[in-house]
């Protein structure tokens, strides 16, 4: 294997039309040498429009594609040395599992002899020897995937892209998946790039997330700050679950507060630049907790318990609010032996728990 | 759903129809070996006179080989217009693609009468090369019935394979023939199959062109008009067997399942 | 993608398909206009004599009303069976079901020349009634289609529909009639559609069996014989018109796309 | 609406076939009067076939079913008077929305004015009566959702079945129409029957979740003991995830123990009859615990921290434990802020959270 290292893209500003349709519009992202980088958003927000710009399927209009600081615009997808993996895989049903992972070795005019031999170091490191001479239909769908990975992997391309690498998995399977597909990346290291509209995939495989919506990148950040500081509301409803309360940011004592109408409710507001007026607040169904919580550091409220769900690892709850409103909870098994038959429950939010979206922003 | 009254009607319209359907094909192959001189049904008797009589007439061959030269010809000319056509028309769209669409489909519908009639026209302005007008004549007879058939197996493909090949470094025309063109080889085999059928049993378009040339559906007719003996029947079923023991093969090779 | 000699390769060989199609009617058109006597391509000028004349030579008025009774009739007789052994055959499964299935397919690929023959030889020994021959003849040689329509419109339904009328408290007829049939409407219509064309336009069967009354091709082609005159020429642009008039109303009302 | 009584359903010892196939053997289930009951396993274990059957659209060749007591397995499909949504909805198409909810009470000959009555209370009830006149096409997923749960309820059936009720749905819908369905069928306290694939959807729906497998019920209990206590190992796989370590269960001290192999490590057993012989552990990922346990009520391993991966409420970790195996774990927000950027943990577990399976019973 001739070690390639790692190159970096960058998308500069680029739209794409199809007709009267814009896709994607000024868009730009940029992704460093040997990062592993999800587009997630929900199905025709523009990200597998965006992935296949890189590809060289679809011509932006404007704006360009730098792979290792070169413009790649004007090269032709055959040329571009991207490794490219389909949600179907893609694999040839007529071509052998060695001739599918050859292939690209092939159309490169290696030499016979090179390309078994690379074909079987990647096979054995993937765990395929066995199925060499088999026809894709005869594997499972977890062995397909692998082969789809070895095939865009062999001829060691500059980029790997990935469309909705898991998603045709059943659930068992793609929890293991998600180890294996990141302990392949990092042992390669190659620039990745991938798309999903299933928020568990994007959070547990990439090193940064960018959220899309309507042809648009909205936040792109680690996992966790995606998660936990979401900038829009339309990212913190896409990524977890979350529960929004209405109300308004006001002047407070020294810091801003947020106050819920009918009845009043202040909540004090950490530092920060909170624009007045009508917002959302918003808290993670985990974020809330049974029992109450020092008033230094947050809030407490009462409420009735409505409704539980038994999750498996936890337990979600329905709590009525005194206020009003209706919150959802995550409890851990542990908080769950807590809960017993109550009916009347405190709940507790740590001040630092809590986002303020202003209303305008309510994009969706 | 057991001891359901719709089970039964619908058994029984289905058994009727294979019945009615096939009726008047054993009628023929039994008429075949009639042992008198006219073809009627019942036979009064066993014989294998009439298939020997095929060759000892000796009106036949030519029309034989004429037939077997243009079905050949037609299916060769044919798919590969078709197969060209068909990937212009799955892989792009331009204006006026559905134009394209409908005036390939419209021999389907627009009688053969007219079809004969049109290429008559034609022919008799620019005489000479009887065979060749009969060869465009077929093609456009067949053409729509192999554009059927290849788009079908295209829009199973679909273009992603090709767009994974071109991912891998193939070129556009690399990318089809070792990806897509192996995808469609039974629906290629299909359309074949059907255009030498359709190509080697025309008669309606066939008979507003012959002159010199007759093909043997033309013959077959010419024959029936002047005499009535068996001898046509048993031409008839030296052809269904032919055609059932071609659909046989394609059944064991390929599948019937995914070519009709 | 752009500058893709792919692309124009196989719009050049789509749009050469599209001429060497339709150029025949066009020619067909014209010649129907056409001044002088003789059926000829480039026309010497131009009149609407040939379809003044369609009346006054007087031989096309019966066969047009045989040709058209008989397809009205086919469509009727069609239809009623193929929607009951669709019915059987998509919602049961039984012992020889796809022996029926390969039967009803079968008159695709059997040579009308041997069908015609066939049905001539069941007419030749139990004479009289000539139009419920000729009428028997056209079912089952459109049978097949109606089926393939029907059977792919069904295959779109599915079963669950019928189910869910079923558990909400119809019985299995009820179901049929209230929810499955209005589904398959479509299906219904395109079948009628080509089963009315085939009947109507065919020639080679039904020449067999022609005798007293001549169907219009029958007479198309006999009148071809005869003289050479551009009124078939007419008759031929008549048919075209009134055959794109129903696909295009088709079109209009329940769309092509859910038809073909 | 006229109030009927909920009733129960007894399949008893029913076996279905289909040719040379099986489905069913000698299947039995109570439900009782009220009950929400849902019926787990993978694809092709029978599941759908059972409910076929107590529909009425397959016919048991042994065996009963009753309802309320009585035998209705002579009765027709379209006399059970049993209500049915199905995974496709399979609403009719070509008519509207009220033709739709009024077709059952059509069926049964009740007066036009009637039908219309009932047909607007059951839409207004489940906020469809601005879509009365729409047709199926024009509606979202969880409005045709609900205009099929509403045909299959507007003529009291005395049983409602639902073939994978939310699977058609998208995730976040999903965890919505959760609570809602349970509403809805608590307010009807109609007897109700589903089969699911999913183990999430049927651990938050139902009383009692029936898991099966090959035909064959393996364990009916309420959610959390199927959950926490599964009788097989093949529930505890397919519910939940699952940590196995395989050894053998041998004779302690007092009590029996658990022995992992090479190198031999000791784990006390709680009281109860664990067979002689090889045998697997099974450890919930959110059982165990960063940090030691008491040994009198547990036991400890250390492990080196060999992947993360984000959940967004939680951790997921990947820890080689000394002893040679790898095992999964997650973590709530709390823990995982306790984990910082460790490479070396110590991990725990109760002896409660301890599951043993013979390996003779390892089914699959």
């Amino acid at each position: 294997m001739t070690e390639n290292k790692p190159q970096s893209v960058e998308i500069d500003q680029i739209s794409v039309r199809f007709g009267d349709v814009f896709p994607i519009r000024k868009l730009s992202l940029d992704i460093g040498a040997g990062e592993l980088v999800s587009i997630l958003g929900p199905s025709g927000c523009g990200k597998t429009t965006t992935l296949r710009a890189v590809a060289g399927f679809n011509h932006p209009f404007e704006g360009d594609i730098r792979i290792d600081g070169k413009s790649v615009i004007k090269i032709p997808a055959n040329a571009r040395d991207i490794g490219m993996m389909y949600q179907s895989y893609a694999l040839f049903p007529h071509k052998t599992v060695a001739e599918n992972v050859g292939f690209g070795l092939k159309m490169r005019g290696l030499p016979k002899g090179e390309i078994v031999a690379r074909v079987r170091e990647i096979l054995g490191k993937f765990q395929l020897r066995q199925f060499e001479e088999r026809l894709p239909g005869q594997l499972s769908g977890g062995q397909q995937q692998r082969v789809a990975l070895a095939r865009a992997l062999v001829f060691n391309p500059r980029v790997l892209l990935l469309d909705e690498p898991l998603a045709a998995l059943d659930k068992k399977l793609r929890s293991e998946m998600q180890f294996e597909l990141k302990r392949i990346q990092r042992e390669y290291q190659i620039t990745t790039m991938f798309v999903s509209h299933d928020q568990e995939e994007a959070l547990s495989l990439s090193d940064r997330v960018a959220v899309m919506a309507n042809g648009k990148i909205l936040q792109i950040d680690t996992p966790s700050e995606v998660y936990d500081r979401p900038t829009h509301r339309f990212v913190a409803d896409f990524v977890g679950n979350a529960n929004f309360l209405t109300g308004r940011v006001k002047e407070g004592e020294g810091r801003r507060c947020f106050e819920l109408e009918n009845p009043a409710v202040r909540i004090q507001l950490p530092e920060g630049d909170f624009p007045l007026g009508p917002a959302e607040m918003m808290i993670r169904p985990e974020r809330l907790r049974l029992g109450a919580v020092g008033q230094d550091n947050g809030f407490t409220w009462r409420g009735k318990l409505r409704d539980r769900v038994f999750l498996g690892n936890g337990l979600r709850i329905m709590v009525e609010l005194e206020l009003g409103r209706t919150v959802q909870l995550d409890l851990s098994p542990e908080q769950d032996r807590g809960l017993a038959d109550k009916s009347e429950v405190e709940i507790g939010c740590l001040y630092d728990d809590v986002r303020i979206f202003p209303l305008e922003t309510a994009s969706r | 759903m057991r001891r359901d009254p719709f089970l039964f009607v619908s058994i029984v319209v289905a058994i009727t129809v294979l019945g009615f359907i096939t009726l008047p094909l054993i009628i023929v192959c039994l008429t075949s070996f009639n042992a008198t001189t006219q073809a009627v049904f019942p036979p009064n008797g066993w014989s294998m006179r009439w298939y020997a009589n095929i060759v000892s007439v000796g009106v036949f061959a030519r029309p034989f080989q004429v037939s077997l030269a243009l079905a050949a010809s037609c299916v060769v000319v044919t798919l590969t217009i078709a197969v060209a056509a068909t990937l212009g028309l799955t892989r792009y769209s331009f204006p006026g693609r559905s134009a394209i669409d409908a005036a390939i489909m419209s021999p389907l519908i627009v009688p053969q009468v007219i079809t004969g009639l049109a290429v008559l026209l034609v022919y008799a302005s620019i005489r000479g090369m009887p065979l060749a007008y009969l060869l465009a004549l077929h093609v456009i007879l067949t053409l729509p019935y192999a554009m059927r058939v290849l788009l079908a197996s295209m829009a199973r493909v679909g273009g992603e394979l090709e767009e994974a090949a071109i991912s891998l470094g193939a070129s556009r025309i690399k990318a089809f023939f070792l990806i897509t063109l192996p995808q469609i080889k039974a629906g290629v085999f299909a359309a074949s199959f059907f255009c030498f059928v359709i190509s080697f049993d025309n008669f309606t378009a066939t008979a507003f062109l012959v002159n010199r040339e007759q093909t043997l559906p033309v013959a077959i007719y010419g024959y029936i008009l002047s005499t009535s003996d068996p001898t046509v029947a048993a031409i008839a079923t030296l052809m269904l067997g032919a055609t059932t023991a071609l659909v046989l093969l394609i059944d064991r090779t390929i599948g019937l399942q995914r070519v009709t």
